[in-house]
């Protein structure tokens, strides 16, 4: 066997005018985590899609093992030792979890699916990302969460020699992440060349070896981490030598200040959400109270039910008790035109399922509920509607902001904005807005643009904020108060000061006592 | 083979009385979007009650598949006497026989199998040829033997194929100096009508239009109008076949649809109850033949009585 | 109207040369546009007739009959949905305005009106099956296409004709030197490009067709929109029929739009409109429809024999939609 | 084999109490079961000989090249595709088997041989135009639909019959009672439901309809594996035509098979496969099958008066639909 690692030349891909790679070099030895940074849009994706085979690359070669290519194809890129883990999940929903993991690599005997065998493997491999399915469960009755596990042990049921893993912590709650770093790190003594991307610095420190950042398509910055501090990262992907933002926790004092800030914020005005003997299928009573220019966080492990909390108050699921006033008035959501007529809006968790139209453009993306509303007797207001695009394009950072791409050619995190500003833009007005994972998959400099667009909703327009959050650092930067869920319930609320990563932490672990947080799925 | 074997093998296989009474009918005419069809089975329907006999239907939509189906099913059911036009007669001969070993009576509409107990006949071949030659003579007499053609045929099935060499050999033996201009498969009024105008488009002086049907040849009609030839144009000629409602009225206004080969329901209902009742009572010849005929501006007696069959 | 047809297109600041660039991209979006500029010339320079003003009449007049359903139903199938069962429904709102002018003696408003009101019926009833009770839109309309035929045979056994002069004004009277069917199919292909270009419920359309889990989430209308477009494609297939009753000054139930279903999907389709929603415009299905029309009337034009014609129609069907697919298409 | 014909079914331990608690989610899955349960109750009932073994024998007969077809046909729609060239195909293979052994006298075995390669031409042709080229599958088979009948009706403008006693067997030999095209349908099922639920490919067949982008980012044949489908598809359109032209003893090139890739198409939505891909069993095919056999069979045995008959079954359709779809629906 040939010395596996990773080798890239001089890679290029442009789509249409685009120029998304342009001439990037990475290299991974074997037995090293090598970190792949960028804003949204550098071309992280782009770089792993060309080595997963997804579409042949312009220019440069693929070295893997020793052998070098100057395009794959899917099963070349598996056959060479490749395994990844896309950004977008790449699972079947109506098969099972083993099928799924097996997919293409079936076991067979007798030319026939071994079905026993690929679930005995299936178990093991879930048991070790620490995912709480069944290898008989249907995928797309899986949590957003328990989907990215499948996918994770999908890739390392592979003999591979190259891991590439694109944010795959994006969906995760601390446990899982835990569960997935370990794994990574075994990985690594064993010798694979492992290539990460992500958002989160704290994953970078915990397990990079090197880090690359890229920036708009190019090498921006390249080193070993060793040596470096946060701040210099954030400048390379930012590409401004700016001060860390704040409300970026690089430190306690990031942390306290925030939470300052938040506590001075609090002066008690009207509450605009009051949910209170709230029930539903799996989760529940629960008592919520939401103030006027209030942001509240929700934070537990997958499976807590804050998803479930969010999408009944949004009318998506029945409710089986319990009020829920908006102000003075009572909402009794059957649907969520219901809810949003009552000035409830929701921004969903799974972006690909529930947020995002791939075909339209980024402006119908973005402004889909908006379009009546701003139209005059019946016909829509082209030119308002860009108005508002354009402003709302700033306002995120969307890249590239052009409206009329369409929504299927933005790269991840630029998607998640599209959809997050379905609802916080300056003409759609909403009373209570409830996010579920609000910034997955965005970059850190955007990540604090879209914290100061909802904490501005929130202080000048009185919107009631409720949003649920597996980042504890988001939780802290943005959210003025925080409720711990467990097993569908509220377990215990921090704020002012209280408010800090490790608090939370703490928190969900004495929730939870041990690690055993399997919740029977569709009750 | 002549019919007389047809029945002779029904009765030996048959029940050993020879006068067998008849109860049901069956009636399994395919094309079931004809106007023709409505028509037939009321009239059969009505003809069948005076012999007290009572009549069933099939529902075949025109598909050569489904009426092999439903004549299976019949045979299996046992069916006394099945009066049957079949869409493909090579496809019908291995039902008529298992009906005949059943000891059922099979009677061929508008042709003859090998294996029956009788038929209806009415040569389709016939009523092409006498529109062909109406309108053959009509060009020599009123266009001086020149002129231009078009033809609206059937290619897909026995009967519009035989209706189509008819209408075509007629006339073309009869008129050879009318140029012919156009060959179009149609059979509905609205392809009739959009193939008449594209060739009207490339032959604006078209002075013959013939119909494999009444429907097709109507859209004809209407293209003609459409291009401003008034409706009474001495040097037009639309012709078609079965005698339809519409194309009559239009003859019988006096307009350049001048001619239907037309065939009378209500001879044909009394032929469908006739003659499987004949079979049944052991008569020599119990085949029918129905006549076609040709109308033209003259036949207004004829036209009514055509017309008040088609309630 | 080229842009602003197309799905995810508007124009901020039209100048000149956003115009031409437009007008470029249309080109490259509609390379059906292409196919059907060489399928004239080639029918004209074998015909020498095709381009004479009769002939193109002719076409225009068959076009639009095909027009007036295909715009309503590009509009459902973007949406997600099908709707098959538009050749019976033709055929009854014919019968019933036939019925209704030359029967009854009615007047033409009465009887046009009248075959609406049953296109819109039928199209309800589609609608309340497929929306409301979610069924699966191909079996529910193909068994509608079937009993709505047999509700027109069982009424109207026999074929109806002679429906007097106002009511052949529907198919036969000219407006400013233009076919009143024409105007009419020209009045529903820019009434539908309006609709999808500059209302919002034309953008719910494509999101519902999308994605339509999110669409819901958005609070959009995702069984009352395509509900409303099952009742207009009923009422223009009607009235399609009535047209062509008025055309023809006759109806007959059994074979009246019989197949019509089939190639006005297929010219939806052939227009880029994906048969499994999202994406679509009118522009791309008034090409379909000529193109449909061109090629039918060339064929007869060149009087190649039927089943030769035959052949050629399912080639030029391929093509049309490999020229079709070709241009857009990502590599892969 | 009930539920191993389900797509996301499996059985891990099947004790008895198991297997009960299968047919009973069997059922629940597959609500077409009560559907045709109910109307073999009411044909029995209201004609008394329905259940006859000869009538059985005849609705089995018919539905044997239904199935044939829908077997495959179902297969192509879960990978996301469609045929609706079959109809022609069948029509082709049946004159090709019955020219050789009636015309060439070549031996049934050759005959049969003869048209499966011609079926298998044209499915390749289908395959390569689809799969390779990405066109749309709707447009390229309606296309071959009618360029198939063409060159059919070409090569074969008049009927050919007398195949003679060998070529008949195919259609008429009995096997241990029950009728070879029976037997025949019986092997097609069985090998499908095999296929999907326990080979490799038959995962990859779901998967690619569910999920293209990842099916091929997984390593999966998304272009082969299509492509073969519809190449068996053709193959089994050209089968049922040779045991159809067996059974007849003669074909048609106009009439033959005419319409039958709507009858297929609908046999293989109402037993569940849904046309957007990804989802549907062999099981529920043969429901449908079976549904659209006794319905026909049904009406005529009742003797119902054409044009209701049509109304029945544009009705039984959508009830069928609905009963199918109400059952395992989730309430939005
Ligand atoms: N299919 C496509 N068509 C056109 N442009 C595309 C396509 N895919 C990606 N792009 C563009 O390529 C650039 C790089 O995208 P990529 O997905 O690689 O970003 P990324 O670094 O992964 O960002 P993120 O952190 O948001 O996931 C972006 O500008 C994106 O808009
Ligand atoms: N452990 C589990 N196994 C299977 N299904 C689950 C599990 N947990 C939740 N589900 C299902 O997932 C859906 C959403 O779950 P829930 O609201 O509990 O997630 P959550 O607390 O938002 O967690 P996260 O968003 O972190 O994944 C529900 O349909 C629920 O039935
Ligand atoms: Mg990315
Ligand atoms: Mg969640």
């Amino acid at each position: 066997m040939t010395d596996p690692n990773l080798r890239i030349r001089g890679l290029a891909k442009s789509f249409g005018g685009v120029r998304a790679l342009d001439g990037v070099d990475l290299t991974v030895p074997a037995g090293q985590v090598h970190a792949l940074l960028g804003h949204n849009g550098a071309g992280k994706s782009t770089l792993i899609k060309c080595l997963g085979g997804a579409f042949p690359p312009d220019a440069g070669t693929i070295e893997v093992g020793g052998r070098s290519h100057t395009r794959l194809s899917p099963r070349e890129s598996i056959a060479a030792g490749v395994a990844i883990i896309f950004q977008t999940l790449s699972v079947v929903d109506s098969l099972t979890v083993a099928e799924n993991i097996f997919l293409g690599q079936e076991w067979t005997r007798y030319a026939t699916v071994h079905r026993r065998a690929q679930e005995e493997l299936a178990a093991g491999l879930l048991e070790r990302v620490a995912a709480s399915c069944s290898p008989r469960d249907r995928v797309g009755e899986l949590p957003m969460g328990q989907r990215q596990l499948v996918e994770i042990a999908k890739a390392l049921s592979r003999s591979a020699s190259v891991l590439v893993l694109d944010e795959p912590t994006a969906a995760l709650s601390g446990a899982e992440s835990d569960a997935l770093a370990e794994r990574v790190e075994d990985l690594r003594t064993q010798g694979l060349a492992i290539v990460y991307v992500t958002h989160l610095l704290a994953e970078v420190e915990r397990l990079a070896d090197a880090v690359t950042v890229l920036r708009d398509g190019r090498v921006a910055h390249h080193s070993r981490v060793a040596g470096h501090t946060r701040r210099e990262l954030v400048e390379a992907i930012v590409g401004r030598p700016e001060p860390l933002p704040h409300g970026l926790p690089a430190g306690a004092s990031a942390t306290e200040q925030t939470a300052a800030s938040a506590s001075a914020d609090a002066v008690p005005r009207a509450p605009r959400l009051t949910v209170h003997g709230f029930r539903g299928p799996g989760f529940g009573p629960v008592e919520i109270e939401v103030a006027e220019g209030e942001i509240v966080g929700l934070y537990g492990l997958i499976g807590s039910g804050r998803t479930r909390i969010l999408e009944t108050l949004f009318g998506r699921r029945r409710a089986s008790g319990g009020t829920v006033r908006v102000g003075e008035r009572a909402v009794t959501a059957a649907r969520p035109s219901d809810a949003l007529a009552a000035g409830i809006a929701l921004v969903p968790a799974d972006r690909r399922r529930q947020g995002l139209f791939p075909l339209l453009s980024a402006q119908d993306n973005a402004l889909l509920p908006t379009i009546r509303p701003l139209a005059r007797r019946g016909v829509r207001a082209l030119f308002a509607e860009r108005r508002v695009f354009d402003t709302l394009s700033r306002a995120v950072g969307l890249r590239p902001a052009r409206p009329r791409l369409s929504a299927a050619a933005f790269s991840g995190g630029n998607q998640q904005k599209l959809v997050l500003g379905r609802w916080i833009n300056e003409a759609r007005r909403v009373d209570v807005l409830l996010l579920d994972e609000p910034t997955q998959g965005v970059d850190v400099g955007a990540r604090q643009e879209i914290y100061e667009v909802v904490s501005s909703l929130a202080s000048q327009r009185g919107t009631a904020v409720l949003f649920a959050s597996s980042d504890p650092e988001e939780v802290v930067a943005l959210a003025h108060r925080c409720l711990i869920v467990s097993q569908g319930r509220i377990t215990g609320e921090l704020s002012g000061a209280q408010l800090t990563e490790a608090a939370l932490l703490s928190a969900v672990h004495e929730a939870y006592g041990t690690t055993t947080m399997y919740s029977e799925g569709a009750a | 083979s002549a019919p007389g074997d047809g029945v002779s093998t029904a009765e030996a296989a048959g029940e050993p009385d020879t006068s067998r009474t008849l109860t049901k009918i069956g009636l399994d005419y395919p094309f079931t979007q004809l106007p023709l069809y409505a028509t037939l089975v009321k009239l059969s329907t009505a003809a069948a009650k005076q012999r007290d006999v009572s009549l069933l239907t099939t529902s075949d939509a025109s598909s050569a598949d489904t009426q092999a189906t439903n004549l299976t099913t019949w045979v299996t059911q046992k069916v006394p006497a099945i009066v049957s036009f079949p869409m493909v007669f090579e496809a019908t001969e291995a039902i008529a026989k298992r009906a005949l070993d059943a000891g059922l009576i099979w009677v061929t509409y508008g042709g003859s199998l090998e294996h029956q107990s009788a038929d209806i006949q009415f040569s389709f071949l016939k009523g092409g040829t006498l529109l062909g030659e109406a309108a053959a003579k009509w060009a020599n007499e009123e266009l001086g033997g020149k002129g231009k053609v078009a033809f609206l045929t059937d290619s897909t099935i026995q009967l519009g194929r035989e209706r189509t060499k008819g209408m075509i050999d007629a006339f073309t033996k009869h008129a050879p100096g009318v140029d012919v201009v156009a060959q179009e498969q149609a059979i509905d009024p609205d392809t009739g009508l959009s193939k008449s105008r594209a060739v009207l488009a490339k032959h604006p002086d078209l002075n013959l239009i013939l119909g494999v049907t009444d429907a097709a040849a109507y859209g004809g009609f209407k293209a003609l109008q459409q291009t401003g030839r008034k409706a009474t144009d001495a040097k037009t000629f639309v012709g078609g076949q079965d005698g339809a409602a519409p194309s009559l009225l239009a003859i019988k206004q006096g307009t350049f649809y001048r001619a239907s080969a037309a065939l009378a329901p209500q001879d044909i209902a009394n032929a469908v109850v006739e003659v499987p009742l004949a079979v049944a009572a052991g008569k020599a010849k119990p085949s029918a033949q129905v006549p076609i005929t040709l109308v033209g501006h003259g036949d207004t007696a004829r036209i009514d009585d055509l017309l008040a069959q088609n309630v | 109207m080229t842009t602003a047809t197309t799905a995810p297109a508007r124009r901020p600041t039209p100048s000149p040369r956003a115009l031409a660039r437009g007008g470029l991209s249309t080109l490259r979006r509609h390379p059906l546009f292409v196919v059907l500029a060489l399928m004239v010339l080639v029918f004209q320079l074998a015909t020498g007739s095709f381009l004479d003003p009769g002939n193109l009449r002719g076409i225009a007049t068959d076009a639009a009959t095909l027009a007036i359903v295909a715009v309503p139903l590009a509009l459902l199938v973007i949406s997600g949905y099908l709707d098959l069962s538009v050749g019976s429904t033709l055929a009854l709102g014919g019968l019933v305005a036939g019925w209704l002018a030359g029967q009854q003696h009615q007047s033409p408003a009465v009887a046009v009106l009248g075959a609406l009101a049953v296109g819109a019926t039928v199209g309800a009833v589609n609608g309340i099956l497929c929306c409301y009770l979610g069924l699966s839109a191909f079996i529910v309309t193909l068994g509608m296409l079937t009993a709505v035929r047999g509700v027109a045979q069982q009424l109207f056994p026999l074929p109806l004709s002679s429906f007097g002069s106002g009511f052949a004004w529907l198919g036969g009277s000219r407006i400013a030197g233009i076919d009143a069917p024409v105007v009419i199919a020209a009045l529903v292909l820019v009434a539908g490009a309006l609709f999808l270009a500059l209302t919002p419920s034309g953008r719910h359309v494509f999101a519902i067709g999308v994605n339509r889990e999110a669409a819901y989430l958005s609070g959009i209308h995702i069984r009352r929109t395509p509900f409303a477009l099952f009742v207009v494609t009923g009422v223009a297939a009607a009235l399609a029929g009535a047209i062509k009753a008025s055309v023809l000054d006759s109806v007959v139930a059994g074979t009246s739009g019989a197949g019509f279903e089939l190639t006005v999907l297929t010219a939806v389709l052939l227009g880029g409109v994906a048969l499994t929603g999202g994406s679509g415009s009118i522009l791309g299905v008034l090409l379909g429809v000529l193109f449909l029309g061109c090629l039918q009337n060339g064929l007869t034009l060149l009087s190649v024999p039927t089943f030769w014609q035959q052949m050629a129609q399912g080639t030029a069907l391929v093509a049309g939609a490999a020229l079709a697919y070709f241009g857009p298409r990502l590599t892969r």
